[in-house]
């Protein structure tokens, strides 16, 4: 029989508000965020770590929130791709380039993405494409072969260099 | 999935035989086996939980000792169902009289079935290999302590 | 003139949304008091269920039912619908609702638990006691057929569902003809389309207005509504499917029905809350539709100057335990292998054979990569045999120009005959060898060798039958604001048809792109349709979009006339607005045009029908076919089998293309697929039926690192057969991977006698067959 | 796929943690980078009754080079290896390790010393501590004790660790000045568990000799393997044709790979013989430039 399952009260920062709930701690992070939160912009794929779909940035760095539990999220700052676009008129120079590039289809797995190039490029402002697809090899797409992925992020280093 | 060997007993297959037929033994000597319990001749309801770290499932079911042939040869049957899976195992065990001692030469046919044949197919083999190596282990050693 | 449109790389409406993580998937859809279902599913690959205990399960803790075949309503309880029959498929079996007392493959839905949340359900579907009592299970086709093998459908006392037989010519003559004959037998083996969303419905029921609300992560809306209210005898209008965006889908998501499909709405009206069910990914691996397992056993003719006299393809198809899909797959295949080549004499002949396994439906592709791999391995050993070039040896069997409309002499999918409407075979051959450098190659394969490199260069062509009927059809409607919104019946998964079929309307109503918005997947919006399958959406509903913008452009004319006192004649549509040719300062905008055919007073000329709005339908007569050519440049590792491709490139003719960089970009998304299918991704059952396969640990979906850089050309031959001239392109990009890629590792160790036959390759088969060919560095096959 | 119930505590002290390790003993199981715990929770294979969180630990999260050592807190993550100046430094085949762990989001999460005591025998962390002679460093009730690499691993996902000890640093004694290196893997994809990996340490004489060689492997059987007599061949050789082909016959004798759906045990022995050539010719052509990167 199932052990009894604690709740935990938490804190969390997610795109600069802070939320508190009390949670069970099984819950995923994944699930809290679109669930509890209703940021559904974070999507779910395989829930075992190997598709990326749910990259977000827990204090910057891309984690995946489907390997983590909302728990032990209290007291730190997550960033979702909600979090990405300056406000409602303009999108980030990484998601403009992902549109320029038509670095998307079905859309799925492109918040995964954008959350893992986000923190890339402020390492690497200027990779070379070798070092683009290392960085996005943690991200399955299933419609765009990355051909467009790549050069989106290529596009994406351009825009954010000339923006510095 | 096939595991074969061989294990050698210092003591004669006769001495031998009655190890491998004595529940106690047999239950002490199965990795994770929590309960074994006599339900006819030759039959028991077991309940084991098996694996490696933390990826152990506990597993409900039966274990036969078929085809006796003293104190040559027997097969176990084994039938064990719970939440990671099934198992079903057909092993013969075969002892045969080697110098002093008894050689055992095993030969299981492990079937898994379930979420962990789908997730943990790169490592069954050796695990199964191995946990079948310490259930021989600690036959043997089931074997000095009795000796002693 | 007016800004052109049709043909552009115009960005794309719905990425905004997208990019801010604004889709809607069906996961995203939340609704107060909503239950979530879990299923219990079989471990056994075969097994009869001698008992069920579900007391345990309805005990725990937020669970609100759970429900076994035996609770089901007699209209859930038999086989569901068959979606697709066909004459000669004798055995028509389909999979149930909920398995009703025995199991046919591992994974079989036997309980379904509706819980308060995922989390609880699952713990409960732990609870759900299930006796089963395994029985042996049918796990390979070819021991399928063998006397004594155990069925898979006792009461048809058999394991073939169908045998179908096509012939052209007379094959035996041809045989009797040649001058060389061989035989050879091909293995593609078992995959899955994986897209990045799993499948998932959401329904609702609204007991006031009676009507059932379904979001469900569908390519066929429609048909789910149409099949839906059947089965609960209801209206149709009483049931709204919507496909909301939708994660991927590749084929397997035209099923009908996925049990979950039809749980949950029953579920809904029953408990009266809304449902949820989101299937996991490793329930994806085994609980929805693979597809690609075959056994090619193909006899050749042929002439000593390489052409083609005659073919005999005899070959199982694999459809798993079910066969809801029909023989749409095998059909495509053995329709797809003449590819651009011409088959005087061709024998066609196929067994459906059942097994304990998944069922199968179309994966993208749906038979044509086993046509062409096939075809273009055939090609290669005609090569060798003959000592003839490879591509002479196409060059000297394919199609040519002049020879349009092409009877292929069979029947295709959509039981018309198989007629190529338009291509240029020959030109795009030559735009693929251009592209690949072909002539360079010998010597550069040569330097390579001389500094031990193994890299070899492989190339395949391939026609697609596309844009198959019956039809769709399509509404186009300006609000009084100017701004055109569309509906059509067709789902979509990423094909982009919101920008795409926005280009349409934009071209004949001179309109802003993002001023067109477009609607797909949603009962409610369009009721009509077929659905997004075969590559069909943008030659069938992009010609239904354009017929009905047609139709709002003469009716915006014939008001704005009035308005202006002009005539139609001396009107033109641009930028918005009607205006007088040479007179642009005598205009009015669409918007005042809407707004005057649709008057609150005042008449309406007889005859004439409100609004500025039309809705067309359009019923293709018969299949466009596409075609193209891939080649690629591999190197191989021998000491290690590990594969890295140097170059790809395409050369592709889908004839006119609506958005240049939305068909590159499913070409892109289709090699990366076929690229999968060629060296990474296999479903592996054992001898027992279990899939050993079921986390992307096991099953490699090649990541942005296996994935080379894609060069594309394309060549616009346009379809005689529709108003735009468009054929399809969702499938091409994967068609014949495979094939080439299989050539290029054979060309790079040319003079080993190396020749594959089973794909997909990996590095421990590939080093195997190396080391057994002798190949230095590959070591030797001692174990 | 949600994971089972369970309690979980977040000690904020090791002496905490190991305290509720061992009320909870067999029940209980740490979650540190949770990369490789995580998906067998989602997946229901693992369920342990309680977790014991120790990523409130904040005095596990360094990297230090101490005597000879470097020392690798249990909350040092991957990324903060493969970034470190001084593992760039003085242990680069570690940071080249490092790389090969799945994709940068695992290696945000996962620990070096987690990926250890988690012994998998295809993962990289545990091949390199066998290369470098490293050791655990465990509290338990009793207090604190190092265990050597050749004593930790006993198979698959197991190790000699008490059910109420926590592995809280990971020790590799810094390969000697000068020592070439080389981390060499084969994949079915990039960031997937290596088929065979094979890491090599090199000192050379002047005259470009072998003096003394190391070579460790994983995904040759349940744990990582040291080839000795491998080893023991190469010092005072040469790096020729006969004397890599005699060393990878040897390393092919001292493994015992498994089969699986990805790769025969043949293969796996072949290819291991192969890296093991490779990885020596890299790691020596290091050890001439004088080991650095």
């Amino acid at each position: 029989m199932l052990p009894e399952s604690s709740r935990h009260r938490i804190r969390v920062t997610v795109n600069g508000q802070v939320y508190e709930r009390e949670v069970e701690a099984r819950l995923l992070l994944s699930d809290f965020l679109r669930y509890e939160l209703g940021l559904t912009g974070t999507h779910v794929g395989c829930e075992h770590g190997v598709c990326g779909a749910c990259t977000v940035q827990l204090d910057g760095q891309p984690v995946r929130s489907c390997l983590m539990f909302a728990v032990q999220a209290d007291g730190r700052e997550i960033r979702t791709v909600e979090g990405l676009a300056p406000d409602e008129e303009r999108l980030h120079p990484i998601q403009e380039a992902f549109w320029e590039a038509h670095g998307l289809q079905c859309g799925f797995c492109t918040p995964g993405f954008l959350m893992t190039v986000e923190a890339f490029l402020r390492e690497n402002p200027d990779p070379t494409d070798e070092e683009i697809r290392e960085a996005i090899s943690g991200n399955l797409c299933r419609c765009t072969g990355y051909v467009n992925i790549i050069k989106a992020v290529r596009l994406a280093a351009e825009k954010l260099r000339a923006g510095r | 999935m096939q595991i074969q060997g061989s294990v050698t007993f210092d003591a004669p297959p006769e001495r031998v035989w009655e190890l491998f037929n004595d529940p106690e033994a047999l239950r002490r000597a199965t990795p994770g086996c929590e309960r074994l319990d006599k339900v006819g001749e030759d039959r028991y309801e077991a309940v084991m939980s098996v694996g490696v770290a933390a990826i152990k499932g506990t597993y409900k079911g039966t274990i036969e000792i078929r085809d006796k042939e003293p104190p040559h040869r027997y097969r176990l049957a084994i039938e064990g169902s719970g939440s990671p899976g099934f198992v079903n195992i057909d092993a013969s065990m075969e002892f045969v009289p080697a110098g002093g001692g008894t050689q055992v030469n095993y030969s299981w046919d492990v079937q898994v079935g379930g979420p962990v044949a789908g997730v943990g197919q790169r490592v069954l083999g050796g695990v199964g290999r191995w946990l079948i190596g310490e259930f021989f282990k600690k036959m043997q050693a089931e074997l000095r302590a009795d000796a002693s | 003139m007016a800004t052109r449109y049709f043909g552009q790389p115009i960005k794309r409406n719905e990425d905004p949304r997208l990019l801010r993580g604004r889709g809607l998937y069906v996961d995203d859809v939340q609704l107060p008091g909503m239950l979530h279902m879990a299923l219990v599913r079989s471990p056994y690959a075969r097994a009869r269920i001698r008992r069920i205990d579900t007391s345990k399960a309805l005990a725990a803790p937020g669970v609100v039912a759970v429900i076994t075949h035996a609770d089901l309503p007699a209209n859930l309880q038999g086989p569901l619908p068959p979606l697709i029959p066909h004459p000669t498929l004798k055995h028509h079996k389909t999979q149930f609702a909920l398995a009703p007392g025995q199991v046919r493959h591992a994974g079989e839905a036997v309980a379904a638990v509706v819980a308060e949340s995922r989390y609880a359900a699952e713990d409960a579907a732990e609870l759900v006691e299930v006796e089963y009592e395994p029985l042996p299970a049918v796990v390979d086709m070819e021991k399928a057929l063998e006397p004594g093998s155990p069925l898979v459908h006792e009461d048809i006392g058999t394991n073939v569902a169908a045998h179908y037989t096509q012939v052209v010519g007379d094959v035996e003559k041809a045989f009797a003809e040649a001058d060389l004959v061989f035989e050879e037998v091909f293995r593609p083996d078992r995959g899955q389309a994986q897209p990045m969303e799993t499948r998932g419905v959401v329904a609702v029921y609204d007991r006031n207005l009676e009507t059932l609300t379904i979001w469900d992560s569908t390519q066929a809306p429609i048909r789910i509504r149409s099949g839906l209210a059947e089965l609960y005898g209801m209206r149709a209008n009483q049931v709204r499917v919507i496909a909301p965006n939708v994660g991927g889908g590749f084929g397997p998501k035209i099923m009908m029905f996925y049990p979950e499909e039809v749980l949950v709405p029953w579920l809904a009206m029953k408990l009266g809350r809304p449902v949820k069910y989101i299937e996991d990914r490793r329930e994806h691996f085994f609980a929805t539709n693979q597809e690609r397992d075959q056994v090619h056993r193909v006899q050749v003719a042929v002439r000593k100057d390489g052409t083609i006299l005659g073919i005999k393809d005899v070959f199982l198809y694999d459809t798993g335990a079910y066969i809801p899909y029909g023989l749409i797959i095998p059909i495509v295949a053995s329709c797809t292998l003449p590819g651009p080549y011409k088959i005087p004499n061709y024998h066609a002949e196929f067994k459906a054979v059942f097994t304990n396994k998944t069922i199968c439906s179309p994966y993208r592709g749906a038979g044509r990569p086993h046509g062409v791999f096939v075809m273009e391995r055939i090609i290669n050993r005609i090569a060798e045999e003959l000592g003839i070039d490879r591509v002479e040896v196409r060059r000297r069997n394919l199609i040519q120009p002049d020879e349009f409309p092409y009877d292929v002499g069979l029947i295709y999918q959509d039981n018309a005959p198989l007629r190529y409407d338009s291509g240029n075979y020959p030109g795009l051959l030559d735009k693929l060898l251009k592209l690949i450098e072909y002539d360079q190659w010998p010597a550069r394969k040569e330097q390579y060798r001389k500094e031990g490199r193994y890299v070899g260069l492989g190339l395949a062509l391939y026609v697609e039958g596309t844009g198959v009927g019956p039809y769709e059809g399509a509404r186009v409607h300006v609000e009084p604001s100017g701004k055109v919104w569309v509906a059509t019946g067709v789902g979509t998964q990423g094909q982009s048809h919101q920008t795409t079929f926005a280009q349409i309307v934009a071209e004949e109503l001179g309109v802003r792109v993002e001023d067109v918005e477009v609607v797909t997947g949603d009962t409610g919006a369009f009721h009509w349709g077929t659905g997004t399958f075969a590559s069909r959406a943008a030659v069938v509903a992009g010609n239904a979009v354009a017929l009905a913008a047609r139709d709002v452009k003469a009716k915006a004319l014939e008001v704005a006339a009035n308005l202006l006192e002009a005539s139609v004649e001396d009107l033109e549509l641009a930028d918005g607005q009607v205006r007088v040719k040479g007179a642009p300062q005598r205009a009015v905008s669409l918007g005042q045009v809407a707004v005057a055919a649709n008057p609150l007073r005042g008449t309406i000329p007889p005859g004439q029908e409100p609004g500025l709005e039309a809705a067309r339908y359009f019923n293709p007569p018969q299949s466009a076919f596409s075609a193209g050519g891939h080649a690629a440049i591999i190197e191989v590792d021998p000491a290690t089998g590990m594969i890295k491709i140097l170059k790809y490139a395409v050369v592709h003719d889908c004839g006119r293309l609506i958005n240049p960089m939305v068909v590159e970009g499913q070409i892109h998304g289709g090699v990366a697929q076929g690229i999968g299918g060629s060296f990474y991704e296999r479903l592996v059952f054992d001898e027992n039926g279990q899939l050993l396969t079921t986390t992307f640990m096991d099953f490699l979906i090649p990541t942005a690192m296996e994935v080379p850089d894609i060069v594309i050309d394309h060549q616009e031959t346009p379809s005689p057969l529709n108003p735009l001239g468009v054929k399809g392109a969702g499938e091409a990009g994967v068609i014949p991977v495979p094939a080439l890629f299989v050539d290029a590792i054979e060309d790079a160790f040319s003079g080993y006698g190396l020749r594959f036959r089973e794909v997909p390759l990996d590095p421990n088969r590939l080093r195997q067959a190396l080391a057994e060919a002798g190949v230095p560095g590959a070591g030797s096959t001692a174990a | 796929m949600k994971p089972p119930r369970f309690r979980y505590f977040a000690p904020t002290s090791v002496d905490e943690a190991v305290e509720l390790l061992s009320t909870h003993a067999d029940a209980a199981k740490v979650l540190a980078g949770g990369q490789s715990l995580v998906p067998m929770l989602n997946l229901r294979l693992a369920r342990p009754e309680v977790l014991v969180d120790i990523n409130r630990i904040e005095s596990l999260s360094y990297l230090r080079v101490e005597d000879g050592h470097l020392a690798v807190g249990a909350l040092a993550r991957h990324r903060m290896v493969e970034k470190a100046p001084e593992v760039a430094a003085r242990v680069p085949v570690l940071q080249e390790a490092v790389r090969h762990v799945g994709h940068v989001q695992i290696r945000n999460r996962g620990t070096v010393t987690g990926s250890i005591v988690h012994a998998d025998p295809s993962a990289e962390m545990p091949a390199v501590l066998a290369l470098l002679d490293g050791s655990v460093r465990v509290v338990g009730p009793s207090g604190t004790r190092d265990i050597p690499w050749q004593e930790l691993f006993l198979t698959y996902f197991t190790t000699t660790l008490g059910p109420d000890e926590l592995a809280v640093e990971t020790r590799f004694p810094l390969p000697p000045a000068g020592a070439g290196w080389s981390f060499m893997e084969v994949a079915r994809r990039h960031g997937d568990f290596a088929l065979v990996a094979v890491a090599a340490l090199v000192t050379a004489d002047e005259t470009g000799r072998v003096k003394e060689a190391r070579l460790s492997l994983a995904g040759v059987g349940g744990t990582p393997v040291r080839p000795e007599r491998a080893e023991a061949l190469l010092a005072g050789q040469a790096l020729e044709d006969d004397v890599l082909a005699a060393v990878a016959d040897a390393v092919r004798e001292a493994i015992e790979p498994e089969s699986d759906i990805h790769a025969s045990a043949e293969y796996r022995r072949h290819v291991a013989g192969v890296l093991a050539g490779r990885a020596l010719r890299a790691a020596m052509e290091r050890a001439r430039r004088g080991g650095e990167g």
